[in-house]
């Protein structure tokens, strides 16, 4: 059953030199141009982040919230390359964390034709941009008042601390939730899951706006973009989730369009409940729906057939928008609602996907189901409450550690005049 | 000399610009502005919160004319900007002490004909 | 001759069960590839298009004007999974509609590997992206006046009584206009003439903005956002007219670069007349014309060659710029001139596919000319008649419908203060 | 070893009608696949360079900077079909420049199936794209104060009298610096060293801008949209550099990860040196030093293994920081940096290549480093001196021309109140 | 009448706005301005250079009142505009001469109520 | 107290800022406007129609002054804001009844001091 479980893990199959018998008939070039285009189109979804978050933020900070993003692309790359990557997909014999092996870029062979099945280069290089975006995704918690120096410290740490380990438990062929048997095809526990918590932490270590406290108004800088971004991460997403499959074939496919059909169906669950709620229909509810939709369709992608992957558009969309009240109520200061969408929305689609996984999408669901629904949901439940868990554990510790040290956050006087001018030195506009 | 400045609805910024060129002033500067007033605020919606601001675009406008273009001025403004309806805006009349060409430095009445 | 005619009806047969010979030794991996990167590619369209057309309007328009684009992209998506496609390439026995056989996803098969070809998913899929972007096309005719429920009501309708019946009767290989013969490669019938009239009907029942009637300046917000807008439109056109190949091939090849040239010829041929008339060159004349550009190759570029597409372009993007003109004279308030580019583009653009098909470009256009060019441009000139009557007629009652049901104009009051703030409760910009 | 060197010249060979033995169990439609797709994410370059160019001018001048790369877009590639392929690589016997065998599209045919190999159109098209950015690079220069009309002119010109040469000396199998023997993979010196010593001659011809003579601020007028100008760079890059290997193999690969591990770098090297020097990280410093990052990596992606890529990109990315400071010093106005970034950073990475290059990342650099690492970065500095003389000395003559014909600088007037206004009509904002 | 000109920090707007309302003074109009005073002005970075500027940004706020509301108005927009910190604005008061409403040409006091 | 209220070209503002300050006066208010003079106007061109409007962009600084301080001033801006071309601007004098400092309430000459 292990080999069919976990889509990504079989990269690591599938990559590695035995992978492909002699006498194949099938090479993988058109496969190895599906993962490559798979992953430039994920590259693409952190600038696509960035415009996403940037849009939402007041003016004084667009600039400090989109580099947010960018930064973690140059940051994560080298971390993840010197030494993240061997952390996550290393040896793991305790099942626990990958070795030194593959630091780096050791053991990542490229030169060899990758026709002849010798190089898990592009394995390494895919995983990148998933290990790039995530930490990213917690930025939408703590922007406009967190330190910038701070915040690279931080990602950096929380990519090896956090991000690798989980990854391994989740995808490594020795890790232990891989073992376990939970369906996550995409990363709904590793990526958003992981990332929805820490920003739970997160706002709850910065604690709140001055804005918020003095109940001055906070108003999108500019909707236009934060519209454009939602694309761009539609766009991107479906590389993120039809690139799981690491070939192009059925599976693939049913990603494609499941994912798809999720963001979609994200988009109407939300703005459904937003105007029965507010009487309104938002731009920024479609935007905020979809990339709903996106979230919770990630960890069944792969094994949800496309009506199905309706549905968990549809309820994850509008489970997003009831999640985002709880801040409100509970009182922590989740700028951009990174719990609300990426928390709930992940931990939503890990049980929905044992909900709705379906052989018809993937055949490799029948042994997932051999112990009947109920346990798999079980074991769904199970995976996202170890990463929760940890995340939000780890998260916490790293951040007061980084708080004693010296402080994470602003000065009031930053965080009122905005952290382009004070941090970065810039305007994000000189319109007129 | 006087200054009308008139806050009007942005949309009737054109029907000013024509109704004061007829009156052969030559002079105007227009600003962007957000005004509150008896007219209703807006209300704008955030991902389920909600937050109303009594604040709408207007647009300002100020000319310095001649006392004796005054009344012209302030019946041409009202005309072209007006609809009958809550939110038309106001026209105040300020009184300028001098006025100076910056081009070639003239005072006073020539500064602003 | 059937079989050579229409690129796309091609698809039917090419993902069917039976296409592949037992024995094959290309295997179709690669081109599925290349028909998941034209989908992924087409998919962007959408935003792209919000960008173009929000850019246009006023700023009290902006968000309004993009939701257009994006909510097809929310409802045509399940519209056209539900029903549409089976619509559209169901069993045709008459000729005129699909049947039921494919609703809800039925018979659209994913889960056997594509390499055996068991599945037609993917063009399923491909196909969507066209159905949502052409009531998306729509819009720009209706812009900063409609309302926002009976936009969405409006296009959920139109795509299953005109696009789909169109798509069926062009691309169903049991269509009439299929067995009609003339050639529409990737859709300039179907999607921008069907779009173009349809805008025609929808500008007149709507009636003309109260900014234009009292001559208030209808200033553009932004006109960055509407090039590059273009610039994407530009790059997802790529998989738009190439992907119509479905397969990577000479003629995906001599599509692409019919494509890219046309846009390109299209762009200079604006310019030049725009030059000669106002004596400026515009940037919003720039992204106009490449769009009118590849407006005119959509329904050659499989069938033209470069050097043929060079003319293409240079005479759609000139003639776009004088139909433009038009609506002044005839008086119809086409806000964002669908009918302009979309409309007079896509005729030209059919007439000229028939005047410049080449065998150089495409063997199979030797059938088509097998009866004299002129008898070709004659089946052109049928096809897009029958298209544009029936688009225009449905559209136009569909619309009165909607309009006796309870009104579709945005009031007075909502249209002075703009849409955005009046139906949306936002605003695009708070850049200050 | 002729046959290793040059990444791209291979493609003369793989295109060719003969470059695959009959009885070759690979068909190459992947790598077409992989090549039309590396071609569409280059043609995106083009738009994206318009943002990041547009985002850094006043807002008076946000249109006419962004029509810039738009029209390059359009003439060149008309320019490219008709006449620049041939010149570039049309039959060169001299070694100098190529005949005229290939201009109009003859000899370049699309219409044999590509897997049969028949058709170097693909090779052609994507080669266009490289040719279209290349002019719209120097566009960056002259931002600001030159006359429209002047600026197409010189840009069509330029690509046939230098553009075309220098790709033939470098790129044609019979250029004489192909035979020379140094490295260039993806245009490093056709591209980047040859655009940003043309810049530095055409700030110079141009002469300062009025607003920098009486010192009144240039303030960028839209720093958001330089960074996603930025961030689709990237992402366009990937088929730039690695699309450069023309097939999607070990080669390819490699230069995915050392590009993308470049700009990582080329974004940590700017901001630390900003940083120290200013107290800053800058949004435009981290844009900045990404493309300078992709810049230094151009020439040798497919050649440096990816730790080796880190250290390029740290390298560049500081140099490139360190060298826009030469305009204040020598006093020329090189409005957008193309000189600091492309100049300096084209020229670095040539030097770099032959540094870094390895056998792991591509076996073919055994044969490079034939005669020793000296002989090779001496080999590279040849070629980067010869393009850098030509480029300057043609670029200067040909502006001086243009100059002497009716001038190419916008009056003073109009470069007060802005190129939009008054060349273009247009006004890119009107968000109040 | 005096016409009430304050210059003050962006985020006391909606205080002053609170303010304003509480006071059942129902006019005012808001303009986004950059201002120079005492407060250090902002140091903008750009590849490499660096550039000072003394301005930075503000909010005006006009609001024409009756002259026995002058006083009351002052000392609320103080208190809520205030912060005790370098830059909280200044106030300023305008003679106006009249007033008139466009919707309905009343003019005087009236026009402002 | 006087107003001193400038119109002037957008290019020019940053040479008043500098004359202002060699004066020693430490506050300034200024706001983006568009001006309809003299100068001609911008004509647009959009899709082939072209409309053309007498605004073009300007800056309009507010400065606050002691009476003695006036005209020190107005030649000081008329000097750095100047071209000798049409569409320099103009400099208007508004009386000031009072002026009042947020932080601390100082009111009359030392609270634009
Ligand atoms: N007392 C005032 N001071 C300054 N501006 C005012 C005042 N009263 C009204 N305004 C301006 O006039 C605009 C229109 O006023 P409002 O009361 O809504 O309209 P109406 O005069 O038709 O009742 C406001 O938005 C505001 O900009
Ligand atoms: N004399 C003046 N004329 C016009 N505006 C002024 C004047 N003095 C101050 N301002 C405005 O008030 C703002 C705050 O002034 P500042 O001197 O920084 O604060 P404070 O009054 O607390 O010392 C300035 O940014 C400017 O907009
Ligand atoms: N009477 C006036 N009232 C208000 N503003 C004026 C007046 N006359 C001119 N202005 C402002 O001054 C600017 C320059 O005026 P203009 O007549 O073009 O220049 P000049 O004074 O050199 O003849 C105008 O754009 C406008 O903003």
């Amino acid at each position: 059953m292990k080999q069919v479980r976990w889509a990504l893990a079989g990269a690591l199959l599938f990559f590695g030199p035995m992978a492909r018998a002699q006498g194949s008939d099938t090479p993988p070039t058109a496969d190895l141009v599906w993962v490559a285009l798979s992953a430039v189109l994920v590259l693409l979804m952190t600038p696509a982040l960035a415009m996403f978050y940037g849009g939402m933020v007041r003016r004084i900070n667009v600039l400090s919230t989109m580099m947010h993003s960018f930064i973690a692309m140059g940051v994560i790359s080298i971390v993840w390359l010197a030494l993240g990557y061997s952390l996550a997909f290393g040896a793991a014999g305790s099942g626990w964390i990958g070795d030194f092996s593959r630091t780096m870029g050791n053991g990542i062979s490229t030169s060899e034709p990758a026709a002849s099945g010798g190089s898990s280069a592009l394995f390494m290089l895919f995983q990148m941009m998933f290990a790039i975006i995530t930490p990213a995704l917690i930025s939408g918690a703590i922007a406009e008042r967190m330190k910038f120096g701070s915040y690279v410290a931080f990602i950096a740490l929380w990519s090896l601390v956090v991000y690798s380990p989980v990854a391994c438990w989740v995808w490594n062929a020795d890790g232990w939730l891989f073992k376990h048997g939970a369906l996550d095809f995409a990363g709904g526990t590793v990526v958003h899951l992981a990332s929805g918590v820490a920003a739970l932490a997160a706002a709850i270590v910065l604690g709140k706006r001055r804005a918020l406290i003095h109940r001055e108004p906070i108003p999108p800088n500019n909707l236009t973009m934060t519209l454009v971004g939602a694309g761009l991460l539609w766009f991107g997403w479906i590389g993120f989730n039809a690139g799981s499959a690491l070939a192009m074939n059925g599976v693939a496919i049913n990603a494609f369009i499941s994912t798809h059909m999720a963001a979609a169906a994200g988009m109407i669950g939300w703005l459904i409940v937003e105007r029965i709620k507010t009487g309104k229909a938002t731009a920024l509810g479609a935007a905020s729906g979809l990339v709903g939709g996106l979230v919770g369709i990630t960890p069944g992608a792969g094994f949800v057939a496309p009506v199905g992957a309706v549905a968990v558009g549809l309820l994850t969309g509008a489970a997003c928008y009831l999640a985002i009240g709880l801040k409100n109520k509970l009182g922590y200061d989740d700028s951009l609602d990174v719990v609300g969408v990426h928390g709930a929305g992940g931990l939503l689609g890990a049980v929905l996907t044992g909900v709705f996984a379906s052989e018809a999408a993937n055949p490799a669901v029948k042994d997932a189901l051999a112990g009947g629904r109920m346990e798999l949901v079980v074991k769904q439940v199970v995976a996202v409450g170890a990463v929760g868990v940890y995340s939000f554990l780890i998260t916490m510790g790293l951040l007061l550690a980084l708080k004693a040290m010296g402080g994470i956050r602003a000065s009031a006087e930053q965080e009122d005049a905005g952290l382009d001018e004070t941090m970065h030195g810039e305007a994000g506009y000189n319109l007129y | 000399m006087m200054k009308i400045e008139a806050m009007i609805r942005p949309q009737k910024l054109e029907a000013v610009l024509e109704a004061v060129h007829e009156l052969q002033l030559t002079g105007m500067t227009v600003t962007e502005v957000r005004g509150m007033g008896r007219q209703r605020g807006i209300t704008y919606t955030y991902r389920g919160s909600q937050y109303t601001t009594p604040l709408s675009h207007k647009v300002k406008i100020e000319l310095v004319v001649n006392d004796e273009m005054v009344e012209d001025a302030v019946r041409a403004i009202q005309e072209a900007a007006g609809t009958g309806e809550v939110g038309d805006g106001k026209i105040f009349l300020v009184p300028v002490a001098d006025a100076i060409r910056i081009r070639n430095g003239e005072r006073g009445e020539p500064a602003i004909s």
